[in-house]
């Protein structure tokens, strides 16, 4: 796949050992913040993604590793199954610190200076430690690791996806997707059956996190409605850290709920304003077989008219997106431009992206129902086929009542929250009205393990939640 | 058709055809597969439905029993996750929290190849199969040969054979077939022993491909991470993914302690006066006054984790294929053989 | 300890093949049920609780039993590191079930007619079958077990503490106990501090499983007061399941809030009615300097007329008492002891039990405060040092409001509840007030691992919760 | 006195003397542990504090600081939980989840005799205490001869040296001392080896005693459990305790949607008529009626768990001293020696 490739422009994370992520644009002759060190990652166009590098001895040019750090021998010699009390213990090593190295701080700035690399250094300093021989093989990784993390800046460079997105998110600035965590956003993308050419209705305030991930799963096919409610479709930029393709950005479409009401109930009371207003019962037979040849005609009649206004659209909103997402951006992308690369200026990169991909691209925003795209107004007669709701500070029963009019029968929807109440009294109405089917409410439960040689257990320091999650299938009311 | 159907401009909403699979929704807890036969009827605790009348209708409708029974059911449009809560189990399968990992760190995406093995009950490669179509493939293999015709059959029922190919192949013992060297963008595992495979899966993963294994032991998960780095992975990630489901009803809750004391002396008060014959309760009540006005209760929608659940499914593990520069020459030789598939790799991309 | 002595008359918990677990009391000549038989546990008396054992062939003796199934060699063959793909693989067996058995119902039906115990039996069994030798060691120790299970009721009589009643009752009848699990219990009394010498509150509707659990923490000394609201003290009959010493049952007191609240006040505004409504400053000021004399004194002319006050009550309350827990016990207790041992009635058990003890014990209830013991009120008056609330249907809220001003400042308080919003609102309400410090709330979460060679991971199935705990300290408010 | 004191009738409440230790409670997440010393003032961050204006107060009372600060401390009286809180670590200890476990799960009461090794930063040490005490005894031992020497001086200072014996030893080499054998209710075993000192943890426990071992890594489990039959325990169990967090505070959610358009629309056009230099905003509101009776926002109480919270601390194994019948002849002989260790105790009691 193409997408494997690093290509100029693409926007990418920068995983710095391991631990620091940052988001980075890869452009010939912007430099990025590499430890202490302003690097260019030219270099690594036309390079895998995935590929690790770290800093020259001067500081400047991108030496690509083969990751050896990553199997050291440790494993080779210290059995899984510890044989008797370590002979080595630790026990008598603790709280010294660095005592034991006679390596000191003027000595590793000497050794910078003569041009020696962070790896030279470090072998340094494993070999004049007084107690790196007598460490445990596991005590030797671990200072082996603690000694790189210090003077060797390993880098890798990560080929954004919705996994890599939503974990670099999570961890720098997560109140920007609504502390939702990777494994929430996998479970959401599941039980909301999301897959290409599904039809699926997305109301988040995650910051275009959840429209991405939807929009990876379905490859530039189907159709992605993003809705809001109040006057300003709230900020979509996390979308633009995929890197997607043109028929990607073509699926993905803003628009009000109040104008998708209004658009669902258009062929039956063309003009009137009161969408919101239909009796539930009107979408829910309009799939049924009577019902359904007008659809059809409706369908064909707006198609081409549709075409037209799709057009218009693109052309009247081209400014108005552009700006758009030049506003809302500058909360979270330009900070992680600042942060990652101060060479370009935060604000000129984004508003540059904006303008030049505003003409094909998606962030279209409707108030009325009359200027959707005739794919999207097929969709709001015909139901929506998925649906995922992430506005954990809109009532979940609220936003639900709202939407389900515009989900076809039988369409999965899920519904995130960082509280569990609010979505409890959800289920429960939703059990007491027979609105849907299955309904769940679950909270995933996610841990990492260290798995080292004698020394495997849980991760010690976890994220305690990654937000609950309702789901259920929306039904025909009986006719 | 498990799979969202393409909707063209134009073209009628989906209902439900002869032949479909459908997921009859009988209650909470009680649901199952069924291929719709318009010249069949289904007998269902809820009364005889002859599937001739379902042909036509929208997906989501509720479908009443004939005859006099008021019995209904719901005839759902099937879906991987439902599928998972109906099919018929041919080995133990994974379940909806390790699914949506596994799609997820997999880094699926129409167009991508992935290998699985084993296909077991198909559970999970309906999942793979949502993920990569259309434009991409499931290679998923299995040594049971019994459970591999089963399986193949299902899933062309389901109208994934464009999507999916099944084949019967021992990947403990044999690896991938070499035909799918460099050709596979992820590799999920689901065996007894993933560290015999690891080479073979190297062998088939693009750089930077991604490479899970669900292991239910730990002793599995030693294993297989020691040998991850020497078959030329990097980036290893062991983990669990568990869901806690909760359950909720409407309760009434002490709110007011001293009106629920009155209340109860009311209570116990006008049943003794009944007891003695004397004027009713309501009257009692009545006569009581103010402190009547309530039993101090409130109402409260109450939220509480289903008391049993799964504590363990398995282990993931994930990693990505090491990848080396291109264009540079190729230092060090410890890891010869990766290295040459690796390079192998490369030149074909 | 003699507690390790199983003496007649022990209630106690009995284990069958470390899963079904039954209460029972060991009496002569009485039987309970194990498997099918009906075996008398007259041979237990005088043995240590912990004993194992089984039924002979005669379907009637006990032997004990030296746990040998506990340490089969499995261990010893299959290693932690099982070398390689296990070349002895279960996969072609699954799905036969026993259709490798040559041994058939009918057989073993012989057997046990012959007189073949069930050890015998099972390794009939075991050479029977065709497929035995072909196992993996694991698998084979897995088989063992199952028939084990089936035709050897292995038991196990085990000493009722907190930890084995709490367990045995989530199992049985969690409901009783407001499915609290053991887990969460622990944490209740270390989290309110509880510990010899302190007077405790306890208002619970776990069936008195708090009350009993913080019985055996204290171990007879200081003072439990078991408070209720409204007219009937609720069931407390689990707290009969720890054969306590008389000492224990003489430090517990069940006594309405209402009254506890009137003992309060009662050196200030003697016979007045209204404990309850006394401002929350004045039992704050009490244990300061100056109020330190007067409850002293009170303290001091209270303690003769208390002795009297105490001893009448035990007599007059001695038939109330019984009753009520012959009352309340009928739920619980008795359906026990018609499951495991029907040859004494149960309600005749208890009710002896009660007028038995009522004397020496605990189960004084008193609407009043003028008739509570000296300890009681001296404890109303200078305020508890620990308070547990466990009464899930009540706000949490309104009842810690309500037992505030009966606690001691500094005094550790948890509130146990199924419900996590009730909690968090008592959570936000302390913190507003500021009644209360170093306010948490917490939930316990607790999972086992099976450990067995190659085959270590966590339990399957697990219990999802043990319930939510709210924790602080009461603070004297500003004079 | 970390302990409850015994409160005969007639005695008067507790209050702060001279030497205490006590809680130093600033505000959530600051605490300090204080030994009164009534000759000396506390700096806190909020202000200095003369101690010997404490002494004679009530615990729990608000301290205000001297002079013109506006500070305030709260001082509250010390429990093994808090005192886990605000020790200085010598080691990494134990917290409350496992604490609360240990004791539970040892079945402690008072007067039983519990072992623990190592003593570490004396964190559970003070729990086991409260729970054996009085008549009770925790020996305890540690192999760092300057950690036991802190230890022993703390324990007595906070008034714990009638219940707690702390000794310098090396326990995994040594294992427990003989005069101890036969005398435990129960052993807890902190070690990077428990299971080198199994068989020595048997002799020491009674009958039916209860053996724990805290492990962080799931190897030393794997080593101890199967060494566990071998020294003569019985029913072993191995589990993880972990406390999850919440934080609550008071939100507004939207709960109708058309309000809280109207309300933004509203809110926009006044905005507007400002900037064209037309009226207010709160007389745009007045005129524009009914639509703005609310914003569509309601007050909620948000309970949601602390970001980051412990994943792991340790696995806890627990065990029991296997029973043998008493008055039967002792058969078998694959376990000589913890059949001898046991006749033995069963001889003593």
């Amino acid at each position: 796949m193409e997408s494997c490739i690093i290509r100029e422009g693409d926007n990418a994370v920068l995983d710095i050992n391991g631990s620091h992520k940052t988001f980075v644009t890869v452009r010939r002759g912007s430099t990025v913040k590499m430890g202490k060190a302003m690097c260019c990652l030219d270099s690594l166009i036309g390079q895998y993604y995935g590929i690790q590098f770290e800093l020259a001895a001067d500081g400047q040019t991108l030496v690509f590793k083969r990751a050896k750090l990553e199997r050291d021998d440790v494993a080779t010699v210290d059995k899984w199954d510890a044989n008797g009390t370590m002979n080595k213990n630790n026990s008598e090593l603790l709280d010294r610190g660095d005592a034991n190295q006679n390596l000191k701080a003027k000595d590793i700035e000497a050794m910078r200076e003569a041009g020696m690399g962070g790896e030279a250094i470090v072998e340094a300093l494993l070999a004049n430690s007084e107690t790196y021989e007598s460490k445990t093989h596991f005590a030797q990784a671990k200072y082996r690791k603690r000694k790189a993390d210090k003077y060797m800046a390993q880098a890798t460079l990560i080929r954004p996806t919705a996994r890599s997105v939503a974990e670099a998110y999570f961890v720098k600035s997560p109140q920007k997707i609504q502390c939702m965590r990777a494994d929430s956003l996998a479970l959401l993308l599941s039980l909301a059956n999301i897959g290409a050419h599904a039809r699926v209705l997305v109301v988040e305030t995650c910051g275009g996190l959840v429209t991405g991930a939807v929009a990876e799963r379905m490859g530039g096919t189907g159709l992605i409605v993003s809705g809001y409610t109040g006057l300003k479709a709230p900020s979509l930029d996390v979308v633009r850290q995929f890197n997607f393709p043109a028929s990607s950005k073509a699926s993905m479409v803003t628009a009000t709920i109040t104008a998708l009401l209004h658009c669902r109930s258009q062929p039956a009371t063309e003009g009137a304003c009161s969408g919101a207003d239909q009796p539930a019962a009107a979408v829910e037979t309009l799939p049924a077989q009577p019902a359904q040849d007008t659809a059809m005609a409706d369908a064909g009649t707006g198609e081409q008219a549709g075409d037209a206004r799709t057009e218009r659209l693109a052309e009247s909103q081209c400014t108005d997106a552009a700006t758009t997402v030049a506003d809302t951006s500058t909360i979270g992308v330009v900070e992680e431009a600042e942060k990652g690369q101060n060479s370009t200026t935060g604000a000129e990169e984004v508003a540059r992206i904006g303008a030049q991909s505003s003409a094909q691209q998606s962030a279209s925003t409707s108030g009325s129902g009359r200027e959707l795209p005739e794919a999207v107004q097929q969709a709001c007669r015909q139901g929506f086929d998925c649906c995922i709701l992430a506005s954990p500070l809109v009532q979940p029963l609220a936003l639900l009542r709202k939407v389900l009019p515009l989900l076809a029968p039988s369409a999965a929807f899920a519904v995130f929250s960082n509280y569990l109440q609010p979505l409890a009294e959800c289920m429960l109405a939703l059990q007491v009205s027979k609105e849907a089917l299955a309904v769940q409410l679950q909270e995933s439960w996610w841990r990492e393990h260290q798995v080292l040689p004698g020394r495997t257990h849980p991760e010690m320091v976890i994220s305690a939640t990654g937000g609950y999650i309702l789901t259920g299938y929306k039904v025909a009311p009986p006719s | 058709m498990v799979l969202h159907k393409e909707q063209p401009l134009g073209a009628p909403p989906r209902t439900i055809a002869d032949g479909d699979l459908v997921i009859l929704y009988e209650q909470f807890d009680s649901m199952k597969a069924v291929y719709v036969d318009a010249k069949e009827n289904i007998q269902s605790r809820f009364g005889c439905f002859p599937m001739k009348d379902w042909v036509g209708k929208p997906f989501g409708s509720r479908m009443c029993a004939k005859g006099k029974s008021q019995g209904w059911v719901h005839i759902l449009a099937p879906t991987p996750e439902l599928w998972t809560q109906v099919l018929r189990h041919r080995t133990q399968i994974l379940y909806a929290a390790d699914i949506a990992m596994i799609c997820a760190f997999l880094e699926l995406r129409p167009g991508c190849t992935v290998l699985e093995s084993g296909t077991g009950s198909g559970s999970l490669t309906h999942s793979l199969a949502r993920a990569v179509a259309p434009g991409g493939h499931v290679h998923t293999f299995d040594f049971h040969e019994k459970r591999t015709e089963e399986a193949s059959a299902e899933f062309a029922r389901h109208g994934l054979a464009p999507i999916v190919t099944v084949q019967h192949r021992n990947i403990e013992a044999l690896g991938f077939p070499k035909e799918l060297h460099g050709r596979a963008d992820a590799v999920f595992l689901d065996l007894p022993g993933p560290w015999n495979v690891l080479e073979s899966a190297a062998a088939c993963l693009r750089p930077d491909g991604v490479f899970c294994s669900f292991s239910p032991c730990i002793e599995q998960v030693q294993r297989t991470c020691t040998a991850l780095a020497a078959a030329g992975f990097t980036a290893p990630r062991t983990m669990e993914c568990l869901l806690r489901a909760y359950e909720v009803n409407s309760q009434r809750m002490v709110c007011d302690l001293d009106k629920a004391d009155a209340a109860a002396a009311a209570a116990a008060e006008s049943k003794k006066r009944k007891r003695d014959g004397s004027s009713g309760a309501a009257e009692g009540r009545q006569n009581g006054g103010v402190m009547h006005a309530g039993d101090g209760k409130e109402p409260f929608v109450a939220v509480y984790p289903t008391a049993e659940t799964r504590g363990h499914t398995g282990y993931l593990t994930f990693a990505r294929r090491l990848v080396n520069p291109i264009g540079e020459a190729v230092t060090g030789s410890e890891d010869a053989p990766s290295v040459s598939a690796e390079a192998h790799i490369a030149a074909q991309q």
